[in-house]
């Protein structure tokens, strides 16, 4: 018998145990659902310590749980409804009702087709057909983002940044907005110089480029000091699964 | 291996552990810390504190539910002021998801907590429109124009509390809460702005940053994640201590997440320290060696 | 780069012309008439929205001249017929002289009517306008300046492409990253341990994952010569193919066709924490020498970054996500920011044509800096002198940047 | 002619796309939409191929006997469970014809009980990793890193309490020196600038990369690494 099976097992049994034993306890959970999930819990959280069978045990659990979550939700949400429901109305009356009388749509036809050369790779005749598919994919791919990362990245962070370097409020200079603003033009500026790649990064260029960095090290800075909080928000939350929905320890 | 290479090397599972008793320790002791109110939290306090009884402060609900966790405190918080210092509350939603928070809203703070508010005369649902910053632009000088009837399908002016009201400029303060699109952003450019009428909002913590450079002069105050509703919760406690027993998330959800905080800022200032005494004496090191060679 | 910033100029100024005189709104004037009966709107003009499909027209109208005295919104009335019955179509609130009849069929005329409406209910009925009917049009002149710009860069790019193939040499400066990928792989090679590659979570139609998987290509083809494992699991099934025909590719062209294994390749969880938590379990269990992150990552980073680095692992990311920037900055030994990750497989295929291509991205870089010194400047003059020379100067540049839905 | 064909479809649907954004008329307008579900549906039948090759890796290693085999069955096992009960939408009350994540059936019990713990545990992760980064990452190593760190740690003493009354004794002209106030100029003012500049290079950095993919100067992504 292999050692971590054993371990394994010994563990679950344990866990099953103290879930039987348990029903006597006032405060702790006798959900046997709440006691899978405090366990596949633990479980992960044990991986902090080192690589475990109960981690390897709960990490292939959700592979193949989760892989066949996404496949079903595909199928049922795109595949019936958008594809086989738009050809063919009639097929989809036993699940969709609502849909099955809507005339046929036949030019999806298109993705059908598409989706079945992107399938040609399993074929051993014709497998490059499936590179049809792709150069499709790729091109739609391309197209629509050159122009949306030019809509709202581009022009849309620009527009943004056409600020007056001297902020007059009520008729007198605002000193402290002034500020702000010239070290957001600058910086915005600074940090594209960084980002040049044709022009040796020297001299005045240099110099801009060194404050670009230091720009952008604050932003890395200030994101990662903000997110902190959150990421604990989320622990704060397991926690109290664990202590309370599940050991009763809270009130 | 020294005391201060020991430190500065700390195997990282040492840190797990400490941060897994940061939070442990205080979600079992309910540990809370007392929050300070910063002048962007306490400035809407103040505002509502200024309001005369009877004043109406619409709040509008842009959230959903996946930001229910931080956005709902605040909302409760904002709800108890209101009713303690008995203004008339107006609630609406831009997002079609408020619609049904605005009913839970109503249901779990103002029902249970002020049973004596009567509904259509301190506190009505408007419901959700939809129209996004177009619908504030049209209620910015017609409200009855979007808004037939009430949520429950009263018609308008049979809601005592509406007869008064033409349009945005009839409110007090606008209160909107979410911070995604439509959100505060938009509130600010097609409702304060133009109509001039006092504004201020709770975002997620994620959106929050984006909406500073509106504070104070297009926004009067920002409530910022758990954080800014934490604030304001406490400030609430300060103002009416009655409210110590009343359900207090924000601040309940604080306390792990402050201590955890210090935990991670005393292991990134232990560090430092143990970097440079480290660095120091290599330097150190290198000199002797030196002379020697 | 000179003649740029003389074309870029004057694009800009054909830009501002052209968009001036796109919009324009009617002045409103009103009177003041006492208690006569309500006036109603005039001048009620409907015609074609511009720059759509079809299928909506724009009713505008001149104000009530007893805007003033207790107009409280304008509902507009549609019929096919000039003398068939009208129907309400929509209101509008008061003060609004323009009002968008989104609902309309291509094949059939409109008449339109707008009624004013004040506080005592009463209605005063405006004249007919002439028939209109909506059609498509074939260039939405909103996006002009979308067109110019995003023509400019474009142009840039394709030219010095196409010079680039003349066999110009250029200069490019180093990458850091970049730099490290030979040694990176060589590495893995002497330790004798595989060699992991995780081309994002998103899916084909992410520009991230193209760039990711291009870049596989290009480092598969360096690990093919040596005898390394390369593991790279995805969270896509398309992405799982076309990264599996580019290493393949990759191994042939390299002339080691006989080293390539299917299992190089392999799909695992469209989910993403089940992914990582997969990820994470390679890691620790063959212990990878150097792990890549290039394409589009969430909240995952952290995650695997920091594992990798109880690994001790060489560790080289490389994605455009902003917010997840900071977190491989961090526990990254070398990070490709935003642009730099696109410019990647240009770097590493080492071909002119590509090179050149970064060289446009430069220009493109010249023309927002210039358009954001200008508008800073006029922006900065007219708050200070408050002149409307300056002021709608500044507008204009704000035009040429703004993205109006019209 | 096996290379140039999909070279020749990447180009044609890249350039349509960027031109019908200019052209709002049939069938232009809704060419990007269309595309964007095409791609759906594509990615659903691609789903063979990875559930194939998910299998087979697993199947692989149970019969050869891999060292984690038993493991290998657990995913197998869970992804046909999951499976069944997904697609034919087992337990609920309307049966076949109901919603997938009907409250009551199979597949949603095991998405609430079996899959979320796990999703939010894994998240949970991050609190540990955030605090092992910061420990190891922020220090001042050399001028970049000490920037890192200096703008980090303003912002993570300002959202605890012991930052703020650090500097509250300030009196009121030097009131922006305040730990919060700073915080949030820190957030709202190079922050943004370092993020608009990065998010101008990447604008360019799409622009560049898809250029050179439409016009197949760059053609990795199909295997085709040279002419």
């Amino acid at each position: 018998m292999r050692k971590d099976l054993v371990w394994l097992f010994a563990g679950i049994l344990f866990f099953g145990l103290l879930y039987l034993l348990n029903w006597g306890v006032k405060a702790i959970s006798t959900d046997l659902l709440v006691w899978i999930g405090a366990f596949l819990s633990l479980a992960i959280f044990s991986f902090l310590y080192q690589d475990n069978p109960f981690y390897k045990f709960a990490e292939h659990l959700f592979v193949g749980v989760s892989a066949a979550y996404w496949m079903c939700m595909g199928f049922w949400n795109t595949l019936v409804p958008n594809l086989i429901a738009k050809l063919h109305p009639p097929i989809v009356k036993g699940v969709l009702p609502a849909i099955a009388e809507k005339p046929p749509e036949y030019w999806y036809i298109i993705p059908a087709a598409l989706g079945i050369m992107f399938l040609m790779r399993l074929s051993p005749k014709a497998p490059w057909i499936s590179r049809w598919a792709l150069a499709f994919i790729v091109g739609t791919t391309t197209g629509l983002n050159l122009v949306r990362y030019l809509r709202s990245d581009f022009l849309g962070q620009i527009k943004s940044t056409l600020i007056p370097v001297i902020v007059v409020e009520n008729g007198s200079l605002s000193v402290g907005g002034s500020f702000s603003n010239i070290v957001i033009v600058l910086g915005v500026l600074c940090g594209l110089i960084y980002f040049f790649f044709s022009k040796e990064h020297k001299g005045i260029f240099g110099v801009a480029s060194r404050v670009g960095i230091y720009i952008l090290m604050i932003t890395f800075g200030a994101s990662f000091g903000y997110t902190v909080m959150a990421r604990i928000s989320l622990l704060v939350g397991r926690m109290r699964f664990l202590l309370g929905d599940w050991m009763g320890l809270l009130q | 291996m020294s005391f201060f290479e020991t430190i500065a090397n700390i195997d990282r599972r040492v840190i797990f552990l400490f941060i897994g008793f940061a939070v442990i320790i205080p979600v079992l002791l309910s540990f809370s810390c007392r929050e300070e109110a910063t002048p962007i939290v306490q400035s809407i306090f103040d505002k509502i504190e200024s309001l005369p009884e009877g004043s109406k402060v619409l709040m509008s609900f842009d959230y959903g539910p996946s930001t229910v966790p931080e956005v709902q405190p605040m909302v409760d918080a904002f709800l108890r002021h209101c009713c303690e210092k008995n203004l008339k509350i107006y609630m609406m939603a831009l997002w079609g998801t408020g619609h049904n928070l605005i009913s839970e809203s109503m249901e779990d703070i103002i029902e249970k907590e002020f049973p004596h508010k009567v509904y259509g005369v301190d506190y009505v649902n408007l419901g959700y429109k939809a129209g996004n910053q177009g619908l504030i632009n049209v209620i910015l000088t017609d409200m009855k124009k979007m808004y037939t009837t009430d949520a429950r399908g009263t018609e308008i002016d049979a809601v005592p509390m509406m007869v008064d009201i033409r349009n945005l400029k009839s409110f007090d303060l606008i209160l909107s809460l979410g911070g995604g699109f439509p959100g505060i952003k938009e509130w600010v450019l097609f409702g304060g702005d133009p109509g001039n009428i006092p504004m201020a909002g709770g975002a997620t913590a994620v959106s929050a940053p984006l909406l500073y450079p509106y504070y104070p002069r297009q926004l009067l105050g920002l409530l910022g994640g758990i954080k800014g509703a934490a604030e304001y919760e406490s400030a609430l406690i300060k103002g009416y201590p009655k409210f110590k027993t009343y359900s207090h998330p924000a601040i309940d959800m604080m306390g792990p997440q402050t201590v955890a905080h210090i935990v991670i800022v005393f292991f990134i200032v232990i560090g430092n320290i143990t970097f440079f005494i480290g660095r120091k004496r290599e330097e150190g090191e290198k000199r002797e060696g030196g002379v020697i060679k | 780069m000179k003649a740029f910033s003389y074309s870029f100029t004057f694009c800009c100024l054909l830009g501002l012309i052209l968009l001036a005189t796109t919009d324009g709104l009617a002045q409103v004037e009103s009177s003041d008439s006492l208690l006569s009966p309500l006036l109603p709107p005039s001048e009620v003009i409907a015609e074609d929205h511009p720059g759509d499909a079809g299928g909506a027209i724009i009713v505008r109208w001149k104000l009530s001249p007893d805007e003033d005295r207790g107009v409280t919104g304008y509902e507009i009335l549609r019929s096919t017929s000039p003398t068939g019955e009208f129907s309400s179509i929509g209101f509008a609130a008061a003060g609004s002289n323009r009002y968008i009849d989104a609902n309309t069929e291509d094949s059939l005329t409109y008449y339109y009517k707008v009624l004013a409406i004040d506080v005592s209910k009463n209605v005063s009925e405006s004249e007919l306008s002439s028939p209109v009917r909506s059609s498509a049009q074939w260039f939405d002149f909103h996006l002009l300046n979308l067109l110019i710009i995003g023509g400019l860069i474009c142009g840039a790019v394709i030219y010095f492409i196409a010079h680039a193939k003349k066999g110009k040499k250029l200069f490019l400066r180093k990458i850091a990253g970049l730099e490290a990928v030979d040694e990176a792989i060589g590495r893995a090679t002497e330790m004798g341990r595989p060699i992991l590659f995780i081309p994002g979570i998103l899916d084909m139609d992410d520009v991230q994952t193209i760039a990711g998987i291009t870049i596989l290509g290009r480092v598969a083809k360096t690990i093919a010569q040596y005898d390394t494992k390369l593991n790279v699991p995805t969270s896509r099934s398309i992405v799982m193919s076309t990264a599996m025909e580019t290493v393949k590719e990759a191994y042939i062209s390299a002339g080691r066709a006989d080293a390539y294994s299917e299992d190089f390749v392999h799909y695992v969880t469209d989910e993403q924490f089940g992914y990582v938590a997969a990820v994470d379990g390679i890691m620790v269990r063959e212990k990878p020498a150097t792990c890549f992150y290039i394409g589009a990552f969430f909240a995952e980073s952290l995650i695997m970054a920091e594992t990798g680095n109880s690994i001790g692992a060489i560790q080289i990311a490389g994605t455009a996500m902003p917010a997840q920037l900071p977190f491989f900055v961090a526990a990254c030994d070398y990070t490709l920011i935003g642009e730099e990750l696109f410019a990647a497989s240009a770097y590493l295929s080492g071909e002119p044509k590509q090179l050149g291509s970064l060289k446009g991205q430069d220009v493109g870089k010249i023309i927002a800096m210039s358009a954001i010194v200008i508008g800073a400047l006029l922006e900065t003059f007219f708050a200070i002198s408050g002149s409307s020379f300056f002021g709608s100067l500044a507008e204009l540049v704000h035009k040429l940047f703004s993205i109006v839905a019209s | 002619m096996r290379r140039q064909i999909p070279l020749i479809i990447t180009f044609i649907v890249g350039s349509v796309l960027i031109i019908s954004v200019f052209i709002p008329h049939k069938p232009f307008g809704q060419l990007g939409e269309n595309f964007s579900v095409y791609f759906d549906i594509i990615a659903v039948f691609a789903f063979i191929l990875g559930a194939g090759n998910l299998l087979r890796v697993h199947g692989n290693r149970i019969y050869k006997k891999h060292k984690d085999w038993p493991y290998s069955m657990v995913t197998v096992a869970g992804f046909t469970l999951m499976m069944i009960a997904g697609l034919f939408k087992i337990g609920g009350s309307p049966g076949i014809t109901g919603d997938l994540t009907e409250p009551g059936s199979m597949f949603e019990e095991l998405y609430m009980y079996v899959f979320t713990p796990l999703m939010a545990t894994m998240f949970a992760l991050l609190a540990f990793y955030v605090a092992s980064a910061s420990h190891r990452a922020f220090r001042a190593k050399n001028k970049e890193a000490t920037v890192l760190l200096l703008a980090a740690f303003v912002i993570l003493l300002g959202r605890t309490p012991f930052g703020v009354k650090l500097t509250s004794w300030l009196p009121d002209p030097l009131s922006f020196l305040e730990i919060p106030n700073l915080a949030s100029w820190i957030m709202s003012v190079p922050n943004m600038a370092g993020q608009r500049a990065i998010m101008v290079g990447i604008a360019l950095g799409v622009i560049s990369m898809a250029l050179r993919v439409i016009l197949g100067v760059e053609r990795t992504y199909l295997g085709a690494d040279s002419d």
